[in-house]
């Protein structure tokens, strides 16, 4: 277990050094470099500027020298925290990404466990009751949720919301709340709006999860380690959550690495239809805005993100199943 | 099929104490290309103490009537005829299985309290991810009044009983720990951990080697004697019913062709399909001038229905125009307990076929 | 003795044990570890064992579907000897007619997505050479051959049982006229009904077509009723071998009686009281020292557990055993009913 | 010999199956799927229309009517005065307030105008080949039929979402089709050579796979210039879709020829002395494809919702390009749609396409395996 560990550790550290590389890459694609645009966005709005801080921003960055000595500059500060700085808003990356990162977690992480309620039930009653009538029912909600761009799920609500109560359901507070201090209030507050988005976002992950749960159990069900344990005298509900519930879900774990990174950029979109203060609305207006260290910053943290996550799922997984605990024994 | 006088006749012809009386068993499966007769109507009883087995090559039914008997049918398949009369532990009215709910608390007491069963492959039977003694205890605390430390005991106690080396350490170990052997031991662990009155072995030894499987059958005969319990023995393997078994039953294509104790039925084999079965296995110390006679043809796939004798096709012995209408009932005598389904045995008078 | 066709000398296979965090090869699994033995033309020899004894890989390793690590396969072709482990590439491909491969399992032995007529014509195709109508020829008289109904050939796979499986690709093994055929448990995994047709089928064909088999089986009355000569291994060694009526009937090699006495008789009058066999089967990544079988012996004593027996000669050279105490033991075969 | 043989006489029926090849047998599961093959009929519908549509779309897309902005769906009637005639629909009036100057239209209930097939309208020229003015519907003497209103410009929104759905239906077939020959040419080497060079190959995917998708579509969309041709954009967004698409494809083809070459049948045919090549094209690939054919189709739907996704963010197509997320950009704000809700027409083609293919994906999974029961 601990090479095992050990071993997933250190594999990690190449993907992350490609990962920022790549990252920074993106961050050089635009033509031109950014402070070139930025001054002449500067002299657009008739601000003025200020040669000399253009000129430590240069050697900051290191923007006359080569690709790689860029790099080690950006790196360097990544290392302790310095994302650079966003052009646009004038204010260093990290400040910024800090402020809605948790938000955006948050949302993510009550979004995987809205998913898991829902889905786990209905990919286990949908795998005992094959081709029963609510079988097709999921099966078709399934369908749908996997149809609809998550966005347009969203503009139709916002549709729906305003045309029958008047109301935006976007943002995550109440007009009242939003620059308000945190306070239990402002916490309450968050609760009741937070729904909606979560909503939108689970539907997608939900009719994955549950066609994946069912498939997976239909698997195991006639297998004959739950024959064995039915011969047992187990009754049907005890048998089926103790042994092929808990062998099917066991791949859904290894997949929840995967599942919170992904939704943290899945909400990118729907954050921005729904106004939503997380870090969605600010990518996409780096990226509008060309403001590439905030853009590349947010790519490379949002990959580690699902790096870790891989790591964690790997973890919880071995943890889970004595065979793959086993395995890396061995290896 | 025979009609139900016929049936009482074999039903009272016996000596013995009867555990375990099945009645004109009859399985089908609903698939997608039809319904199946998996099996068509058997008789068959199992006496305390002693050891029946079933033996018939793939698809004869005989896997499927052994889970009839504790209703762990694959969900597909469901008992459509027939009784089995389980004779209670103590006095009181026989228990008819065929008529339990499939999901009821009545046959949950039975199974794994009264019938157990073992499974070919160890290693697919036994869940990945849950220790040996987890799934021991299970059956102690489903069916005894013990508290955990109590059945963990028990566990380990049954776990020595079947010859498992360090039980206290085994019983934390995982299936894929253990080697074959000592997971099939694990399983017969498991099985009779609440000392049932009957013991369903389907075709225990098939996955493991000759020297394992010597080692697991001599020791379901030693616990056989031990804790004196019904053994049912289903194998393709007519050496390892030569080996374990009091009683014999011949299967193929769903039903009972020969029925005979024994040496009876290895020294007097009558149904054409038995001679052929004992005919073509090579035997020992014959050498390579054996010339093995063989049975035309293959085993039919389920699906297919023979009209007739279901073994007329591959039959050298069938007469035409019998053999292929009526099927013949497991009644001729041909000797004491000795019964065989086969119209040579009998007065040439088919019967309509169903 | 004829003219030997196959010799194969000390013939080994390793894989590497890794352990630890960096991977380090700590040991090797001796899958095959120094197998030698002949076959001769027109002759069958034997080779059994329980699972992970090494008799699969030997028979990959003969036909070169494996690389050795170490060893010969000389093949007799006309009076020259080829060195099959030495060839490469083109070379390989060409040798490769003289040996086939019958497997086990009759449904994954067949390319589902092909008609009988195109497996059974494939090695026709791969040497080239032939004509369409050539082929067409070779592959109906290949079918009517093997038993089966010409009518066939357009079938593909899915329409038939195991046993009819098992003949097409006893076919196909035949369509190159080899010399040598590798049979790893060809009967295995049919029904017992079935299985006498195909070692019958395979009887009549060696004494047709004067073909050599090497018979691999884990069912010791199988390999009785067809191999002139015997091979029993134990943890990738041949531990007996001799020509069969003598290894069943006088075994040399204590592991060969343990495996006759297990062997469940299919006569009710006889069941056995015999001594109930210890021990696990042999796994090839942690033997023992000395005799991999010491463990399981019932004659071990202090030398097996130190020295690793050789293979030597019982009496004739045609009999070898790889047993300390052979000479000492009187160990108990079969009786033969052969002429009764 | 010959009594070991008996043949048994097979029914048509049967004997029928046995000669049935892979693809047969495929299909004739596939056919059972009832809802897949409704979806393969759909998705056969929607294509032709992305191939015909000069034709079915009633107006030219771009034609601009400053008469008709914003102009709601004309709705299409039976009854004229009680009296039962051929489908028609009443002219649009507009009417703009003086102060807000806000639109609003009215129909015209005196004069209807009947629906005719293949009318002459907008010229065009077909597949930029044959110029060309009729057709499919369309309204007599120079009226205008507006199915699914009109856009801010007064632009006919059905005829747009037709047009729309050229670029939006292949973008995923042709990222799906780059993806493909990514994945078969990475994966296959991946598996057939394995050794290190798999080891490097099955690395690199993992990296690949833990970059997070949309942001990295995002990342990758926004790096293109603003003065790119259209053409160019297209063919980029495709790419970027490929890119991150083959490494699923390149998986299943790794690991089916990873458990086909340990097929004994394969070993057979090595024994035999088949040439590498030949045991590659006759039976590796046919091996997988029925894999990949259903994984593939399972992909379009994903590049399909990527490109409305990314176009709807303005980071993608950009009009004057049509497709189905760059008609959507109309419809970003919420007093946009709440009060034309017309602009959200493009979802339903987006969703209904996606699942259809959804559908016709499932039922091509419960068939790509036809030889398990």
């Amino acid at each position: 277990m601990l090479t095992f560990l050990a071993r997933r550790i250190l594999i990690m550290i190449p993907t992350l050094f490609i990962i920022s590389i790549v990252s920074f890459f993106i961050i050089q694609l635009p033509p031109g470099d950014f402070l070139t645009s930025y001054v002449a966005n500067l002299a657009q709005t008739g601000e003025q500027v200020d040669e000399a801080q253009i000129a430590a921003l240069r050697a900051r960055y290191g923007l006359d020298e080569p690709f790689y000595v860029q790099y080690g500059k950006w790196m360097s500060g990544v290392m302790v925290g310095d994302f650079g700085r966003s052009f646009a808003q004038n204010r260093p990356v990290s400040e910024l990404i800090w402020e809605r990162l948790w938000l955006t977690v948050a949302l993510a992480l009550v979004t995987v466990v809205f998913t898991w309620i829902i889905a786990v039930p209905m990919g286990i009653y949908s795998a005992t009751h094959q081709y029963s009538l609510w079988d097709n029912v999921f099966a078709f909600i399934g369908f749908m949720g996997m149809s609809f761009p998550s966005f347009s799920l969203a503009l139709i609500l916002l549709y729906f919301s305003y045309t029958w109560f008047g109301t935006s359901v976007g943002g995550l507070f109440s007009p009242e709340y939003v620059d308000a201090p945190w306070s239990a209030l402002k916490v309450f507050d968050l609760f009741t709006h937070i729904w909606v988005p979560v909503a939108i976002l689970a539907v997608e992950g939900t009719a994955g999860l549950m066609r994946e749960i069912r498939a997976n159990l239909l698997d195991q069900l006639e297998m004959p380690y739950v024959i064995t344990a039915r011969a047992k005298g187990l009754s049907e509900w005890r048998l089926l959550l103790k042994y092929p519930v808990r062998v099917a879900i066991n791949p859904m774990i290894s997949s929840l690495g995967w599942m919170l990174p992904g939704l943290v950029s899945g909400s990118v979109i729907v954050s921005m239809v729904m106004n939503l203060p997380t870090t969605g609305p600010l990518l996409l207006t780096a990226l509008q805005d060309q403001d590439m260290y905030l853009a590349g910053s947010f790519v490379f943290l949002l990959s580690v993100l699902t790096v870790i996550g891989t790591l964690v799922s790997d973890i919880l997984l071995a943890w889970v199943d004595p065979r793959i605990r086993f395995k890396g024994q061995e290896s | 099929m025979s009609t139900p006088s016929e049936n009482r006749i074999t039903a009272v012809n016996s000596r013995m104490e009867t555990l375990l009386d099945i009645r004109n068993l009859e399985v089908r499966f609903r698939l997608r290309e039809g319904i199946v007769r998996a099996v068509h109507g058997i008789n068959l009883r199992i006496a305390p103490n002693r050891t029946i087995g079933v033996v018939g090559e793939s698809g004869c039914g005989k896997s499927i009537t052994a889970k009839a008997m504790l209703q762990i049918l694959p969900s597909r398949g469901k008992i459509t005829a027939g009784e089995m009369l389980l004779a209670p532990r103590d006095g009181g009215p026989a228990t008819d299985l065929a008529k339990l709910h499939p999901k009821g608390p009545e046959i949950r007491r039975i199974r794994g309290g009264d019938i157990s069963m073992i499974f070919q492959e160890p290693m697919v039977s036994l869940s990945p991810v849950h220790t040996i003694g987890n799934q021991i205890t299970e059956s102690v605390l489903l069916h005894r009044p013990a508290s955990k430390p109590e059945a963990l005991d028990r566990a380990i106690e049954m776990l020595r009983l079947v010859g498992v080396p360090m039980p206290e350490k085994r019983v934390n170990a995982y299936p894929h720990e253990l080697s074959g052997g000592l997971r099939q031991r694990c399983m017969i662990a498991m099985a009779l951990v609440c000392r049932p009155r009957l013991l369903i072995a389907d075709e225990p030894t098939t996955a493991l080697d000759v020297t394992i499987q010597s080692q697991i059958l001599s020791l379901i005969r030693r616990l056989q004697r031990e804790l004196g319990m019904a053994v049912m023995m289903i194998t393709h393997d007519l050496g390892v019913i030569a080996e374990t078994s009091d009683d014999v039953a011949v299967m193929y294509l769903g039903r009972i062709v020969e029925q005979a104790p024994v040496k009876e039925l290895f020294r007097n084999p009558k149904h054409p399909y038995t001679q052929g079965l004992l005919d073509c296995i090579p035997r020992f110390g014959k050498g390579r001038d054996q010339k093995l006679t063989s049975i035309p043809g293959s085993v039919p796939d389920p699906f297919t229905t023979v009209p007739g004798c279901p073994f007329h096709p591959r039959c050298a012995k069938r007469i035409a125009g019998v053999c292929d209408r009526g099927v013949p009932p497991l009644l001729s005598k041909v000797g004491p307990e000795h019964r065989v389904a086969c119209v040579l045995y009998d007065a040439p008078r088919p019967e309509a076929a169903s | 003795m004829t003219k030997p066709l196959l010799e194969v000398r000390n013939l080994k296979r390793y894989f590497p044990i890794t352990a630890g965090f960096r991977r380090k090869v700590v040991g090797h699994v001796k899958a095959v570890d120094g197998v030698s033995f002949q076959i001769a033309e027109g002759e069958t020899l034997g080779l059994v064992g329980e699972s992970g004894c090494g008799k699969t890989t030997t028979g990959k390793l003969v036909l070169r579907l494996i690389e050795r690590t170490e060893g010969e396969i000389l093949f007799h072709d006309n009076g020259s000897v080829i060195d099959l482990a030495a060839l490469r590439g083109e070379e390989l491909r060409r040798h490769r007619r003289h040996m086939q491969l019958i497997f086990q399992d009759p449904f994954s032995s067949l390319n589902p997505r092909m008609t009988v007529y195109d497996i059974i014509a494939e090695p026709l195709k791969a040497h080239g050479g032939l004509t369409r109508k050539d082929i067409q020829d070779r592959v109906k008289e290949l079918i009517q051959a093997v038993g089966l109904n010409i009518e066939f050939m357009p079938r593909y796979p899915h329409a038939f049982s195991g046993g009819q499986r098992q003949r097409i690709g006893i076919a196909r093994a035949l369509a190159l006229n080899p010399r040598l055929i590798v049979c790893d448990e060809p009967v295995s995994a049919l029904d017992v009904s079935v299985q006498a047709q195909i070692l019958n089928l395979l009887k009549d064909l060696q004494d047709r077509l004067g073909l050599s088999y090497l018979f691999i089986a884990h069912d010791l009355t199988v390999v009785e009723n067809i191999s002139a000569t015997t091979a029993v291994m134990y943890a990738g060694r041949i531990v007996e071998m001799a020509p069969t009526e003598t290894l069943f009937r006088h075994p040399k090699h204590p592991y060969t009686e343990t495996l006759l006495a297990a062997v469940p008789k299919p006569d009710p009058e006889f069941r056995e009281k015999e001594a109930v066999p210890k021990g696990e089967v042999a796994d090839p990544s942690s033997l023992p020292p000395g005799c991999p079988f010491h463990p399981r012996c019932p004659y071990a004593q202090d030398r097996c557990r130190a020295e690793l027996p050789a293979l030597r000669a019982m009496g004739s050279a045609e009999h070898t055993a790889a047993c300390h105490f052979s000479e000492g033991l009187a160990l108990k075969g079969i009786e033969s009913e052969r002429n009764e | 010999m010959s009594a070991d043989t008996i043949t048994p006489v097979a029914a048509p029926a049967e004997e029928k199956r046995y000669l049935a090849s892979q693809w047969q047998l495929f299909w004739w599961k596939f056919r059972d799927h009832r809802l897949a093959r409704v979806a393969l009929w759909f998705l056969v519908a929607l294509y032709i229309m992305a191939a015909l549509c000069e034709v079915i779309a009633p107006n030219d897309p771009n034609r601009r009517d400053a008469k008709r902005k914003l102009a709601s769906p004309q709705r299409i009637h039976l009854l004229h005065n009680g009296v039962l005639r051929r489908p028609f629909v009443y002219p649009q009036v507009q009417h703009i307030n003086p102060e807000t100057l806000a639109q609003s239209y009215t129909e015209d209930t005196a004069r209807p105008l009947s629906i005719h097939f293949f009318t002459k309208g907008d010229p065009y020229s077909f597949w930029g080949l044959i110029p060309m003015d009729r057709r499919l519907i369309g309204l007599p003497d120079g009226e205008r039929l507006y199915l699914m209103g009109a856009d801010r410009l007064g632009r006919d929104l059905f005829a747009r979402v037709v047009y729309g759905s050229r670029i939006s239906l292949t973008i995923g077939l042709i990222g799906v089709g780059l993806s493909l020959a990514l994945g078969i040419l990475i994966g296959g080497i991946s598996g057939y050579y394995g050794g290190v060079l798999d080891a490097f190959i099955q690395r690199t995917i993992e990296i690949i796979r833990s970059f997070p998708t949309i942001p990295l579509w995002l990342a990758l969309s926004a790096a293109m210039p603003a003065e790119w041709s259209n053409i160019r954009v297209y063919f980029c967004m495709t790419v970027i879709l490929a890119l991150v698409g083959w490494t699923g494809l390149a998986r299943v083809v790794r690991g089916k020829i990873l458990a086909l070459r340990e097929e004994d049948y394969v070993l057979a045919a090595k024994v035999a002395g088949v040439r590498e090549f030949t045991i590659i094209l006759r039976h590796l690939v046919p091996g997988f494809m029925s894999h990949l054919i259903v994984t593939a189709t399972l992909a379009i739907p994903s590049m399909i919702l990527a490109e409305t996704s990314l176009s709807f963010l303005r980071l993608g197509l950009r009009p004057p390009t049509i497709s189905w997320g760059v008609l959507l950009q109309d419809a970003q704000s919420i007093s946009a749609i709440a009060l034309y809700p017309w602009l959200l027409f493009p979802i339903a083609f987006v969703v209904v396409t996606v699942l259809m293919f959804n559908f016709f994906g499932d039922g091509l999974r419960d068939a790509a395996d036809p030889y398990s029961h």
